[in-house]
């Protein structure tokens, strides 16, 4: 038995919240600003109440000016400042795109190294609450296409409190994807919780059948099959990824060496996608361990339909994936 | 590396080249090419066989220095590279 | 398409208000008090099913706003094009738009406008030259100045409505393309549903100028405003808008000053207003403002009120046993539409 | 229409019992296609054809013992036959189709490639393919279980825990035949009672070397031969060059060899019927002992015609494969001399025994450092002892000195060889 360690039940929101305020405690230096982070207490509610303790100057209601209130982001950054800029969704930062990808992406290069950019976005992502096709994007895989910025996607308790002050205190801009079906889910988180390491993926089960590879909410799903899974004496070993860039390559390809078999589920897009990248990288580096080509489950190429049958059809389901690992394990002894 | 997984591969390569042979049994401090009758063809691959797996690049002029196991074993400790390639 | 569909299209269709033009008769006092009372119900029968999740997603009902959509639609003809926001069933319902098929697309049903695949948010019919139906805040502005443009090199007459809230104001797409229109002189109209609230942020918190229409000074733009919870003054102002646009081939920006009763989207503890302020605005309810002058001059009575309150629970009725009876598009069909594929025959 | 008869793999054999057909009836082979698996003295062969065309009947059975010259199987001849033509394109065409399907899942590519490729490409995961590999398995041999028979890592596995079964029951098998060859010695000293079929590979060598000895008169002759700037040249040549590429010493001899005959071609061939037949080709024999005793001589083919990097890549290839047992049978039938070199096992010098119907064998003792003189002075240098065992009914003692000297002369100047 371990030792005894206190922890409360709370939320992935609450862990969220208790990030964002412990910052706020710690450092003057940052502040939080956003559509509708202060009155209205954010979109998620993840805000709720800070702007009573800290009031509107650190807990800064924004216009709906995506592009704006990022680039100030930035420049707020750049004078020493460390703001954590709420994107509401991912969705809406399509209209910030230009301020991440041509400025706080490039800045630092651009400049000879002169000037960083040590802010922090966040934002939601992800599909599955019949939001139609402007409002399910899940576009982490995408953006950590971008050098430049850090792409992180908490998917646990820990890591949606733990993430946050390693990212302020990233010299460089980093971008926190959280899965907004994640907000509710609940868990223990310790007491007096710590920054986690924002550069290690980690395997979140133990196996030697099949590794997969994942992220975000599709860990959850991955882990529930994994579950099921070994009822049927399939071990699965669960990666959870955790920083989508950069990447950390190593736990992956050592979890193949064993288990030679990789299945990646990603909420993105199949085409072009994080999934493509790491299936690539397992080709160029663990090519002579693979005993079974390595699979894919990724949503639909498809804008995600409101209907929710067709919306379930479009998103990778628990179901899929037990599905695609027997496929995968079970067709020899 | 540290030593026992520098043997294991070591022993490895050897096990795919001689496998009847007990590794644990025989002398480490013996001529090599006698204790598991190897030849220099056997020697060769095993030179060829040690850079694929761990990356060193051993000079022929150093093969009079590897004699023994032993001597291979400190050798190559001594000489890996810091990562595998 | 289905022949019972067909039918309720038609019926529905006699049901719109008539043709706007800026003077008031009995026929056209029923009309509007029949369409924003048919908004008000449908947006109430909206949030019903939505709590016993017939509904899902988004939902932005329109109560308190109903004067807005009334005032302004009818005057459109039907070659106009219209752009609306994602609070836009009532755009869509005074455009034409079935209210079966509005209640079959939130339900997600093929029947749907968009076929389900769109959702409240997400409303189109090609028909009726209605584009929709936006999610992202500010994303109509250029697309209404694209359609005006279109128009206007094709030498059509056409002119293009585009609606959207106050917050929009605050996006770079709405400088950016009110400049444009400008600059190109495209014949658009720009209706400011201005409800006081972008989701929790009030205007005063979110503009640094919050009389909105002066704005448009700098982009050259006639601009006005308009009370929005009065039907008949918005009426009397779009005729004016029009009629500018037509004839000067400019753009135009009409601000209805307005208010949303309900809350952003079903999901919203409203911590950014007080009941007190939404119990004042519900005094200056457009139904009930118009109601009260219709029937002082005699226009309409309490026997109208009653037959139209029967006619619009009548339609909402079928709308809802529309979408109940509506299908589940085959899930085979999942990657339809993303790109473009030969026409049905039909 | 060809008969297909168990071929002659060597001098000293007699017969061979068919293991296992590789074609069934009806398949297209052709030339240098495995047909057969077949077990001799020296342990299981592949035996390729020689013909083009189809196979129209299968005679022998799997487990039939079969004298040299037993007609086998039969196959129709390829060119001449439309039908056989017809035939065959339609077999390519299924083949090419099947991997259409297969390899690209409906995607409708179909390449050139795929119609050109004759045989059948293994499926494989590349696991599966590295670890047959490593087990010296060979993968077109194993049965795929995985998607479209794919050999997965299982499958080789399987295999490979068969193959040591076997080698642990061939291993006890064998034990007890060397206690039973001690207790006839014992019980018959004459030793004439051992059963042929046992330890078949000694016995194989045993008859081939007695006849030898029995019929060829051999004369030796031994030359030293200052190694230095061989040596030198190796080391430095070594150097530049990767692990993967560095070559061995015995390259060196081995084209040494091959140049002298070509300006001693009458120590390159046969002696048959009583007459000298020459070699067409310089395949030099090069005698590989096996760690499970015994020694195989596969033939490093037209060796003058290949550089020293071509002969390190077959010598690798034959030693990898000798120790596998998957040499092919043309490969342990065809050199027209041979080459010992025991110098690795450290002997100064070697008194060869020609292997018949060759006309004579090359043997290398180990480079070792000696006193030795030249233009004067003396010197220590590395010299090699080399010596030529030849058949004294095909060459004379004069010939013999002349190879041994041109021998001499290439390994003095081996940057021109």
């Amino acid at each position: 038995m371990e030792a005894k360690v206190k922890t409360t039940s709370t939320t992935y929101r609450g862990a969220v919240r208790q990030a964002i305020r412990q910052a706020l405690l710690d450092d003057e230096r940052v502040f939080i600003m956003g559509e509708d982070v202060g009155m209205y207490g954010g979109c998620f509610a993840v805000t709720k109440g800070l702007i009573d303790e800290f009031g509107p100057d650190r807990v800064r209601d924004t216009p709906l000016s995506e592009s704006s209130f990022v680039g100030a982001g930035i420049g707020a950054a750049l004078t020493g400042m460390r703001p954590i800029v709420e994107i509401m969704t991912v969705n809406f930062s399509m209209l910030a795109l230009d301020q991440i990808l041509n400025t706080a992406a490039t800045l630092l290069h651009m400049s000879g190294g002169q000037f960083n950019v040590p802010l922090v976005i966040r934002t939601t992502s992800g599909g599955g609450k019949q939001l139609a096709a402007q409002h399910s994007h899940a576009l982490e895989g995408w953006y950590a296409h971008i050098p430049g910025i850090k792409v992180l996607s908490p998917a646990t308790m820990e890591d949606a409190y733990g993430m946050l002050k390693p990212a302020l205190e990233d010299p460089d801009p980093v971008f926190i994807f959280e899965n907004s079906l994640l907000y509710n889910s609940t868990g223990e988180l310790l007491s007096h919780p710590e920054s986690v390491d924002i550069d290690k993926a980690k395997i979140r089960r133990e196996g030697r059948d099949i590794t997969i590879i994942t992220y975000s909410i599709s860990l959850l799903k991955s882990l529930e099959a994994a579950k099921e899974l070994a009822k049927e004496g399939i071990e699965v070993e669960v990666i959870d990824l955790r920083t989508l860039r950069p990447l950390d390559d190593d736990t992956y390809l050592q979890s193949i060496a064993k288990t030679h078999r990789a299945l990646i589920v990603d909420e993105g897009w199949r085409s072009g996608s994080i999934s493509s990248e790491i299936a690539t990288r397992i080709m160029e580096n663990a090519f002579y361990e693979l005993d079974w080509p390595v699979q894919r489950i990724c949503r639909e190429e498809v804008p995600i339909p409101y209907a929710k049958h067709l919306e379930e059809a479009a998103l990778p389901q628990t179901k899929q994936i037990i599905e695609k690992v027997k496929e995968m394990v079970n067709a020899h002894g | 590396m540290n030593e026992s997984e520098i043997r294991q591969v070591v022993v490895g390569i050897f096990s795919k080249i001689a496998p009847e042979i007990d590794y644990d049994e025989i002398d480490a401090e013996e001529d090599l090419r006698d204790e598991i009758d190897i030849d220099s063809m056997d020697f060769l691959n095993f030179i060829v066989a040690l850079n694929e797996k761990i990356g060193i690049d051993i000079p022929e002029k150093d093969y009079g220095k590897l004699v023994s196991l032993n001597d291979i074993l400190e050798y190559v400790k001594a000489n890996a590279p810091a990562k595998p390639v | 398409m289905t022949a019972s569909k067909k039918t309720k299209t038609n019926k529905e269709k006699k049901r719109t208000p008539g043709k706007a033009n800026g003077s008031i008769d009995k026929e056209r006092a029923r009309d509007l008090y029949r369409m924003m009372l048919l908004i008000r119900n449908f947006e109430n029968k909206s949030a019903e099913l939505y709590t016993q999740e017939k509904i899902r997603g988004f939902l932005h009902l329109y109560n308190g706003e109903e004067a807005v959509a009334v005032g302004t639609i009818p005057h459109l003809s039907e070659e106009d094009n219209l752009v609306g926001t994602y609070r836009e069933h009532a755009h869509a319902l005074t455009r034409g738009i079935s209210a079966g098929s509005i209640m079959a697309e939130m339900y997600g049903k093929q029947e749907g406008c968009s076929r389900g695949r769109g959702g409240s948010m997400h409303l189109f019919d090609k028909k009726t030259n209605f584009y929709g139906g936006n999610a992202i805040v500010g994303g109509g502005f250029p697309l209404a100045v694209g359609l005006a443009l279109g128009d206007v090199m094709q030498g059509k007459d056409n002119i293009t409505c585009c609606f959207f809230g106050e917050g929009a104001v605050a996006e770079g797409e709405f400088h950016e393309s009110m400049n444009l229109a400008s600059l190109w002189k495209l014949p658009l109209i720009f209706i400011c549903e201005n409800n006081l609230y972008a989701m929790g942020t009030a205007l005063g918190r979110s503009e640094a100028v919050t009389d909105i229409s002066r704005k448009l000074d700098s982009y050259n733009i006639k601009a006005d405003w308009v009370d929005g919870m009065d039907v008949l003054a918005v009426d009397k102002a779009m005729t004016e808008a029009v009629k500018y646009v037509r004839e000067f081939r400019k753009p135009y920006f009409l601000e209805a000053r307005t208010y949303r009763f309900r809350a952003h989207s079903m999901f919203d503890a409203e911590l950014y207003r007080e009941k007190k302020e939404v119990e004042e605005w519900k005094k200056k309810d457009p139904l009930v403002l118009f109601y009260k002058r219709m029937k002082k001059q005699g226009l309409l009575t309490e026997k109208d009120k009653e037959k139209i309150a029967m006619e619009v629970d009548m339609i909402v009725k079928e709308a809802v046993e529309f979408a109940e009876q509506g299908t589940w598009e085959p899930v085979e069909d999942l990657t339809r539409f993303v790109y473009s594929e030969p026409e049905e025959g039909e | 229409m060809v008969e297909f008869k168990m071929p002659s793999l060597g001098a000293d054999m007699k017969a061979g019992t068919l293991i296992e057909w590789r074609v069934g009836e009806g398949d297209y082979v052709e030339k240098g296609d495995v047909i057969a698996e077949v077990e001799t003295e020296k342990g299981a062969i592949e035996i390729e054809v020689f013909e083009e065309g189809q196979v129209t009947k299968l005679i022998s059975k799997p487990g039939e013992s079969l004298p040299v010259g037993t007609v086998m199987a039969v196959i129709g001849s390829g060119v001449d036959s439309e039908a056989e033509a017809i035939s065959k394109r339609d077999r390519e065409t299924v083949v090419a189709a099947d991997g259409v399907k297969t390899e690209h899942k409906g995607n409708g590519y179909k390449t050139a490639e795929t119609e050109d490729i004759p045989k059948r490409r293994v499926r494989s995961s590349p696991l599966a393919r590295r670890l047959a590999e490593e087990y010296g398995i060979d993968i077109s041999e194993v049965q795929g279980s995985g998607p479209n028979q794919a050999v997965q890592k299982a499958d080789v596995e399987r295999v490979y825990r068969e193959r040591m079964k076997e080698r642990e029951e061939a291993k006890k098998e064998a034990d007890k035949d060397r206690e039973e060859e001690k207790y006839a010695e014992k019980a018959a000293p004459a030793g004439q009672q051992v059963d042929e079929k046992k330890d078949s590979m000694r016995h194989a060598i045993a008859a081939a070397m007695s006849r030898s000895n029995r019929e060829i008169p051999h004369y030796y002759l031994q030359k030293q031969i200052n190694f230095e700037r061989a040596q030198q040249w190796l080391i430095e040549e070594n150097k530049r060059r990767s692990v993967q590429d560095r070559l061995l010493q015995p390259v060196l001899l081995v084209k040494a060899v091959a140049q002298a005959l070509t300006d001693v071609p009458a120590l390159n061939g046969f002696w048959i019927n009583d007459r000298y037949q020459p070699g067409e080709s310089i395949h030099i024999g090069f005698a590989i002992s096996l760690r499970t005793g015994g020694l195989v001589i596969p033939a490093i083919h037209d060796a003058d015609l290949k550089s020293i990097d071509e002969i390190m890549q077959s010598m690798k290839d034959l030693s990898d494969r000798a120790r596998t047992g998957k040499l092919r049978s043309s490969e342990l039938t065809d050199a027209t001399i041979t080459i010992t070199n025991l110098g690795d096992r450290g002997v100064d010098l070697v008194h060869g025994v020609i292997y018949p119907p060759q006309l004579a064998l090359v043997g290398f003792g180990r480079v070792e450092e000696r006193p030795w003189a030249e233009n004067g002075m003396l010197g220590i240098k590395p010299i090699l002892t080399t010596t030529l065992a030849a058949d004294h009914r095909a060459t004379d003692g004069r010939q013999g000195a002349q190879f041994l000297e041109k021998l001499n002369q290439y390994l003095q100047e081996v940057e021109l060889l």
